[in-house]
């Protein structure tokens, strides 16, 4: 029997067209019976456009099964093991999806009088009282989309206060371990960054900030723990020097995963964070948002806090848009709501019980990956990690493997990577948070893949700088993209849509 | 509930790994004042059951659409969805999945955001498009970040319709406050209800940088473009247009047309629930030119090693996780699963269906306000053409509204909050949601 | 550059495990507070069992993501074409799914007062007029839960009937390209089966039946249009045999996709009939069900129709329970009430135009592709075909190809195979039934893969014969699981739950 | 709606091809005595907004737990369904596919069903079960036929507990009245609510061919197997157990243990919604050397040619598609997707959860009898030990049900219809869905 040529036996299933690439004239999954009455006749002609070139042109079931196909083509925590450091991707309680789809919660409108909106209004406000607690803050507004935007708005109330007292202040300290958003929100703020250095122990020591802290400073950022995974030990007298000076402590609470019944930032001293509900909170990251930031203060910032504010007058809950001394509005409305609900959700169903086991098991995979794997990666920090632990590729860089080799690698061992090449302070880093919600069985998958590749990395290294080779596309050239960017597709010839 | 998966036996294998022989050592490192104090003090966890309960008691303390006819739009708007769309975004390889830093395996949401951007170019009738923001206010002050980088340091004056959305206002407002070069000057509007073209003319100047308006704006008025983008042509201002009703773009000449330099708005009616207004998302879109000042993130295409087409994330040197302080942005985590749901509501409705649910809009609105005119009580306030919502004005809006919502019905906005001058006035949103008994309702109810 | 061992190029991904060789002893998705009290104490303890050995004890995470693997194993309608003969796998509407899913529907308890379901039996009343008038038909029933049910509810019918008449007879007439259903209902019903053949032209002629009918049969079921694709076109001077011999005629309705809007059954002369609403009215099929096997009589049947029967009494619903012909109960309650939801929901949705349509188009899709591949595979019967067509391996057997490898083979091309080897009359038969709901380009593509197949049995058969070559297993051995069966997982040591 | 993608052009294209001027002319073959009079005669097509509404004010003419308090029971159980039940069966995956004919591409529905066929085993303690068949009451009847495979012709008389669902004695009637050798005998019950064990030992002879019994049976009453299978035994006879309340079997000792032969019941109980009693499914375990004899499909462990672990359909010669008129039944389409749900929810609760929520039925349920003993208006009418259902007796049953009525309660199922002999008797019901608050509510109802 000929052997079949490997070439002839793989799939030969047609590659994904783009959406634009299908349908033909005249298509569409919409059906409704056209509306008596001439547009023509209500709006002016001279107002109108053209059919849209080019628009999809489909039925019901080839756009379904267009989608269906794509999701086919993600890795998501759902079917694979997704240890991204700095991203705590743990699972996302279906419970809270269908909570969130509650007419009374999806169809709710925002614009509504306050009087026919008491549930979600009372939703809110709960939500603000709990994420107070857990981060041991005063107040709480729900607004930001994101951490980033949670970031600006926290900045905005330091600046702010600041104002009012008399100096908005130039700069703010960033330490070389934080994460891209907060210099960038920083700048976004009006503030010049002054980046300060952690030290061998990758955390940041009192001098460094002594060093950098003036008048001129408004605030110190700094992530607790850090994006290394280590706890600031520091931070405590660290927050008092800043103090002295007359700056604030503004704390990237991205990871608080790491902090539920161990730590509370509040009790560290700092004046404002945020905290990433797509996080800590369980839900869904969407392959890219939607997310929501809250930020958290203590007494004295209150008052800048963005509007509307949510106030609770006997038993029914009014919004109080006119706050003098409020920054304003940071987006429309009250926030990513839906996301709210779903954070709500999971914070009632787990209670301080949960919430603290939760992180102590972060804690737990976080230490037992870590262990695992210090014969056969090189770790960037020896200090005890908290939820996350950082390696790097020193060791494979000697048969010329790099992280990225190792991370393409890993795909075909059916595991996502670890965040990699960040924080940039780490050479090579790979990031690894396994969440508290993975099993020791996961781990230990995913650890044996992690050795088979340090293995493969010295007696194949070719092996491992080709991969991956199970993918539904292989290596992408990364830089022919960004050299003549192509970001939309283009009809062929004139309204070529493509008819196959 | 519990969601660690760790009985007692696995806990005391993985410490003996690790060498410690309680879960306490793990973090013993941490300074005791913060340790001690450290326990929350909430309720203990509840049951799924419970949980759904106690939920859904709150959900039905929210008035909705099934049991009340609200005519609000205001940015939000009631559309119908096809049920394709929640199956599609609820499949866990969307949902659960990160922002695609690993093409290799991200390949289903990295197409479906080139479609997406490919569908905004399209119906926005822009050359390019990122990926989605958080919304349409925080899409418009991104916008004029945006102008700020481009335009020259001596132009620092963003102009702004009044009758732009209110919050959208304030939001342009809150980001530009923090940038000390920055000044903002609002421009009023007319007897039409759109931005007087005069007024306009008259502040631009060798100073302004950016003019932002509605299309269609804050009152549902279409805006005249043409004679806007003539006169900041002629100061050298950039024009952003923002649009809080993309439905209006399956009818309406598209911002492209008109050549504005930016056009940015809200996506919600483009099959995002609204959910009290948010998650939705913020579509972004500009001429070609201006792509390497965008904010947030963009996909693009391009082929593995063995030539298969496949999508990146591009163009990454704009953003904080490279360019930390010089990024164009702060953004990093925006919207995107929103942005595939438009992706397939504006795949399943198509051309031809896109045209059709906005014209059921036009329509409705029209007719519903022919209807509203027979009424004593109410008058139109503006006369300029509109898409799907209206300005009544009314000798006592207090004392209507509470008499329609003895009818359980909200017949729209008020204005009065945030237009002391429009104080007897409130805007009235008709889409094809709104049944025809619906409206006569409404009209019965106004005219009792 | 080494080039790396395929078969170090292959996916490391570990296969599926079971679900009971994973998890850990203590481990539970369900989180549910003891209740107060002792079992011990209020039921006798000889009375309760040891916990169930090598049950499963896992995470909510753990099991999702098992089942959300599993998924990704299987070919379905949403990501495939799916055009399995006889099957109707046509498009399932995504509003069906969240219509039955409504609470109404689905948290109702079907021993509540009949006043408290009268949304329910609303529902069932009105399809039930819906479906005869479809079909043509008087009086409906839609106990039966799938077409092999309905089939021997039929019968029951026939039986009970004849036997009232005073003679049950002894003989049902089954034509050789029936299901396997109807002879195995026959046999069920208590009567014995007489097979004829269908004629050159695959139809049941008028001879053949005179031939077989006497005062000894029962019915004869015929299949219209029959497996073959065929309308069997003499079936109303069928059913004139048959009635003047005293028999009745059973029509199997599973084909009724072809007919909507083109020939109602009632008019050919039939008694009875059933149809299967998880073929023609959309509703999903489930990887082997549940479905619906509603059955329509002509007015003399209806006393022996199954009880409960709906009535209406003005505008309330009622529930007769006492109707002393009938044959009594096929099943519990209502029958498959969600399936019946669904297909409520397709037959409003589509209304008497949308559903004459779907026959039409069905009909063009069928011999679309009966056309295209009619010069590369060998056509069993010239006569136009209805909704499915039928191919032979004829052609390709010259060179060893048999329909089963050129099914798996289409695997690997991404589309689903059609039906193989059924109806027996056709040796090594294909049977294509691509259904409504599908564009002419997916028609096109999976012709351009049956042609490619056709031209790889010439040029390269063993490529043809090892085939599928991309699926997550190859070729099964399906005579070693004959041989020996191991139907149940059993743990490997005592209470051995497998830790990996 | 439309799910025909067809386009005008799409058609005439087509038809070209084929050959053809019309659609029409591709049925011409069809008489015109048929075509002629074939059109349907029903409303044209809807949106789908005007189905939703029309089906959501349907469903909301259905009282259901959310409004009622409905201590129901009788084959069908208002349990608690994790959400992940159904986020995982609504995958297109499993849902659209069809029966796994082509295994290579329908590994995730054969694994599956093969962990199903392995946790009805355990749950029953039985050594083989098939892939589901419809529903519990045909499961019995299903059950009777294969005894009359495996024993003698000279043993024709089925005994079936009164005690027994009244619907399920009806189906097993119904399939048995068929075959002209059949016999069926009724066992009558006890004061304990238990099947009498004596009248049954009395009525076994050397014809007998099975006896079916509940376990527990419909006055939620445990019957003592073991005697009934000691008297079997002595005549030759099977056992045959029917579960309609399968959350027992968490708790109570299994069939298996009472060497039933066949073991069978309503699987609803395991993950699957009430939906007015369907579609939820049949499961059916024998000992194995009856598998032959077995009806319905069965997946089977193989390998394929590479060696990898991979499950098929197996045994395939039992069944109609290939034995026809000689198959061991004719049940072709099953209930996979319910039997997948049920894979699912026992996958979620496991060995703790099952038992968990098994207890909390038991408790509950005496819990509530022992408040109910206290009202004068009621007293229980048989003394059997039960799980989660108890009969009692009333004087006036009907008004004590108007009675409640009035007060959004439905106490039970009356016995009068299906036991005139119980005509003051009703079936009560409590399950770990009935809150406490609820079970109080009724007692004061009924002490009222
Ligand atoms: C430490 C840290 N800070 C801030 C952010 C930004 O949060 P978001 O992506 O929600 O804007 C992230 C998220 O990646 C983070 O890991
Ligand atoms: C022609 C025909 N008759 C009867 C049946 C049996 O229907 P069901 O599988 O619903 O029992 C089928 C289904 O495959 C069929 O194709």
């Amino acid at each position: 029997m000929s052997i079949p040529s490997p070439n002839n036996q793989r799939s030969r299933a047609a590659e994904p067209k783009l959406i634009f690439e299908s349908g033909s004239v005249g298509r569409s999954a919409l059906f409704w019976p056209p509306e008596p009455g001439k547009v023509e006749d209500v709006i002016p002609p001279a107002l109108l456009r053209d059919d849209i070139a080019s628009f999809p042109e489909l039925g019901e079931l080839e756009v379904l099964r267009h989608f269906t196909r794509l999701s086919q083509r993600n890795f998501a925590i759902e079917s694979q093991f997704y240890p991204l450091g700095s991203c705590t991707m743990k699972y996302n309680p279906k419970i809270n999806e269908v909570v969130a789809r509650f007419p009374g919660f999806a169809q709710a409108h925002p614009l509504a009088p306050a009087e026919l909106l008491q549930g979600a209004l009372a939703l809110l406000y709960e939500l603000e009282g709990m994420l107070a607690e857990i981060s041991g803050m005063e107040h709480v507004s729900l607004q930001p989309s994101a951490g980033a935007q949670g970031e600006l708005t926290g900045l905005m109330l330091i600046r702010a206060c600041l104002t009012e007292r008399g100096d908005a202040r130039q700069k703010i300290i960033v330490p070389d371990t934080a994460h891209g958003t907060n210099p960038a929100s920083s700048t976004l703020c009006g503030y010049d960054v002054v980046q300060i250095s952690s030290n061998e122990q990758g955390v940041i020591d009192t001098a460094a900030v002594a060093k950098a802290m003036d008048e001129r400073v408004a605030a110190l950022m700094i992530t607790n723990p850090n994006t290394l995974g280590l706890f600031e030990t520091n931070i405590e007298a660290i927050a008092e020097i800043v103090h002295a000076k007359g700056g604030m402590v503004y704390l990237d609470g991205a990871n608080l995963n790491a902090l539920m019944g161990i730590a509370k930032p509040g009790h560290m001293g700092v004046d404002v964070l945020h905290l990433n509900l797509h996080k800590t909170f369980s839900t869904p990251h969407g392959g890219g948002g939607p997310g929501a930031g809250p930020i958290a203060v203590k007494r004295g910032l209150a008052d800048f806090l963005p509007v509307p504010r949510i106030v609770k007058r006997g038993d029914q809950f009014e919004l109080q848009e006119s706050c003098p001394k409020s920054v304003g509005r940071v987006r429309s409305f009250f926030g990513n709501f839906g996301v709210l609900v779903r954070a709500y959700t999971y914070i009632v169903s787990l209670g301080s019980d949960g919430l603290e086991e939760a992180s102590r098991m972060a804690l737990l995979n976080a230490n037992y990956v870590r262990k695992k794997l210090e014969k056969s990666y090189h770790i960037a920090y020896h200090e005890p990690c908290m939820h996350e632990c950082i390696f790097t590729d020193r060791m494979q860089q000697r048969s010329g493997v790099s992280t990225l080799d190792i991370a393409k690698r890993l795909l075909d061992y059916g595991h996502h990577p670890p965040t990699i090449y960040f924080p940039l302070v780490v050479s090579g880093a790979l990031m690894i948070e396994p969440t508290e919600t993975e099993t020791p069985e996961t781990l230990d998958s995913f650890i044996d893949a992690m050795l088979a590749i340090a293995a493969e990395a010295k007696d194949d290294p070719d092996l491992v700088k080709n991969a991956p080779y199970s993918t539904p596309v292989r290596r992408l050239d990364e830089a022919r993209a960004a050299r003549k960017p192509v970001l939309r597709w283009e009809a062929p010839a004139k309204e070529g849509k493509a008819k196959n | 509930m519990r969601y660690t998966p760790h009985t007692a036996a696995d806990q005391e294998r993985m410490l003996r790994t690790i060498g410690l022989d309680s879960i306490e050592a793990l973090y013993r490192h941490v300074p005791a004042t913060l340790c001690g104090r450290a326990k929350i003090n909430l309720p203990e966890g509840l049951t799924e059951l419970t949980v759904r309960k106690r939920l859904a008691a709150l959900a039905s303390r929210n008035a909705t659409n099934l049991d009340w006819s609200l005519f609000l739009g205001g940015g939000i708007y009631n559309h119908f969805i096809p049920s394709a769309v929640d199956a599609t975004i609820s499949r866990s390889e969307f949902s659960t999945s990160y922002t695609p830093y690993q093409p290799e395996v991200s390949q289903g949401t990295l197409q479906a955001l080139f479609e997406y951007q490919t569908l905004i170019c399209q119906l926005t009738g822009m050359e390019v498009a990122n990926a989605a923001v958080y919304d349409g206010a925080s899409a418009a002050a991104e916008a004029a970040l945006m102008s700020r980088r481009i335009q020259p340091e001596s132009r620092r004056r963003v102009l702004m319709s009044r009758a732009l959305h209110p919050q959208y206002r304030a939001v342009v407002a809150a980001y530009l406050q923090n940038l000390n070069d920055m000044q903002l000057e609002e421009v009023p509007f007319d007897a039409s209800g759109a931005t007087d073209v005069e007024a306009l003319s008259r502040r631009l100047n060798d100073q302004s940088m950016c003019v932002l308006v509605g299309y269609p704006n804050f009152f549902g008025v279409i805006e005249d473009l043409a004679a806007i983008k003539t006169a900041c042509i002629k100061a050298g201002a950039q024009l952003i247009s923002v649009t809080t009703e993309p439905l209006a773009l399956g009818l309406l000449k598209p911002p492209g047309e008109f050549a504005v330099d930016i056009a940015v708005g809200e996506g919600q009616s483009l099959g995002v629930p609204m959910s009290l207004g948010g998650p939705a998302f913020g579509f972004f879109a500009c001429q070609k030119k201006f792509v390497r000042s965008m904010p947030g993130r963009l996909v693009g295409e391009t082929v593995d090693i063995e030539g298969r087409r496949g999508f990146v994330l591009t163009l990454a040197t704009r953003e904080q996780h490279i360019r930390r302080e010089k990024a164009t942005s702060n953004i990093c985590t925006s919207q995107t699963l929103c942005a595939l749901g438009a992706t397939v509501f504006m795949s399943l409705l198509g051309k031809s269906g896109l045209r059709r649910v906005a014209e059921v809009n036009v329509l409705r609105a029209h007719d519903a306000l022919s209807k509203l005119r027979q009424c004593a009580t109410v008058e139109l306030a503006f006369n300029g053409p509109f898409f799907n919502e209206f300005v009544l004005r009314s000798a006592d809006v207090e004392r209507l509204f509470a008499h329609c919502a003895a009818k359980k019905i909200v017949p729209g906005i008020s204005l009065e909050k945030d237009y002391p001058e429009l104080r007897d006035c409130f805007l009235v949103c008709v889409t094809e949601m709104n049944e025809r008994e619906e409206i006569e309702r409404l009209v019965d109810t106004l005219t009792e």
